[in-house]
């Protein structure tokens, strides 16, 4: 069991990585705190967006195992 | 229907495939809005020599879907076609198509630029362009539907 | 391009065979909107046989000429193409095609409805419809294309 | 030298004719007055437009010599 973090475009390119699998945390814990878990030292962009599940969500938003979390830039698509 | 394609597509040749094969629009529909997103070769006063689309596979259907029902609760829709396109494109390449159809064409007009300004704002796609100096660049940030160019 | 047809047409054959003669349109234009008003086989409730259009020569292609004028004069467009069916058509039948190209997408939605309801409130076009029970009536008046049916 | 009347539509329809001709008129004559010299019998219909040489003008719009004057019920086209 563990939680995935994934990211896109810019924030994939910044990172070097696309996909990181955390454990299953211990404690409750929110997307701000999965960012910083994964990057511990790298203060998230602003205007990242973040999904759980592929549905938007705040930063402040609870996270259980098995979430699937991700962080992006602004869309421009069409 | 919503496609996601990584192949160049006519969107004229697919909207006459899809309403061919959609019998219920038969003699009923009287409005057909398209809008078309096409690749331009500038951005910005840059020459721009091709282009890299990149999205979230699956959390782009789901938002397109998504998107498609609120349109549906908002206004009379029969029918709706969204194509996008993913992977590399040239320019004159189709990036988006947007068709509705509906018995009125307030709706129709009303429901495609709902629908294209949600999928520029809300949509998980993002443009990387390449220019004519072999430099890479991500597009920052959409421009506003609504206003004057 | 202004069109007035008493043949059927295919708008999207239309529309490509237009884009592709127009070479200033190659690599420039990110948005194309469209309209299409097709033949529906009821309106008000009564079921619709067949339709005959008719029209104010030359005084149409006139009112239509002065309306891409002022859409000109009101957003940034590259072109446009306007096709108006007149004569007896089908149930299925397009009426009418408005098609607009333009840089930015703002524009392209923008000049099309701005055409569209333009050509249905000033544009010398009548239509006539023959009913299931061998009835004939003129349409008196067209709906209101900013009001959700 | 000459006026013509045109008639379209269901307005057509009523009159059963789509043209008249008439003669120059010897003073100054507006839209309703050819209306009223082409159909003496008859009130314009409520909601009729009107326009000269393919232009829409008021029913009090003066009108010359060789003017083309039509006129014809709200229009229903797209």
């Amino acid at each position: 069991m563990s939680i995935k973090v994934v990211y896109f475009a810019s924030l994939k390119e910044l990172l070097g990585h696309s996909e990181t699998l955390l454990p299953t945390p211990t404690s409750t814990v929110s997307v701000i705190d999965i960012w910083q878990q994964a990057n511990p030292d790298l203060t998230i962009p602003s205007n990242t967006l973040a999904a759980v599940n592929m549905e938007y969500v705040d930063l402040s938003h609870s996270v259980i195992d098995n979430d699937e979390v991700a962080f992006f830039p602004p869309v421009t698509g069409g | 229907m919503i496609k996601i394609t990584a192949n160049a597509f006519n969107p004229y040749t697919e909207i006459q495939q899809h309403q061919a094969q959609q019998s219920g629009l038969q003699g009923k529909f009287g409005a057909t809005s398209l809008f078309i997103g096409t690749m331009r070769d500038f951005n910005e006063g840059q020459t721009v020599q091709s282009m890299t689309l990149e999205h979230y596979p699956k959390m782009t259907e789901n938002q397109l879907g998504k998107i498609v029902s609120e349109a549906q609760q908002q206004w009379a829709l029969l029918d709706s076609l969204i194509i996008h396109r993913i992977g590399k494109v040239s320019p004159d390449d189709s990036l988006v198509l947007v068709a509705v159809w509906s018995s009125h064409r307030g709706d129709a007009f009303d429901a495609s630029r709902f629908i294209m300004e949600a999928l520029k704002s809300r949509v998980p796609f993002w443009k990387k362009e390449q220019l004519a100096n072999n430099q890479q660049q991500w597009v920052a940030k959409n421009t506003d539907g609504y206003q004057h160019s």
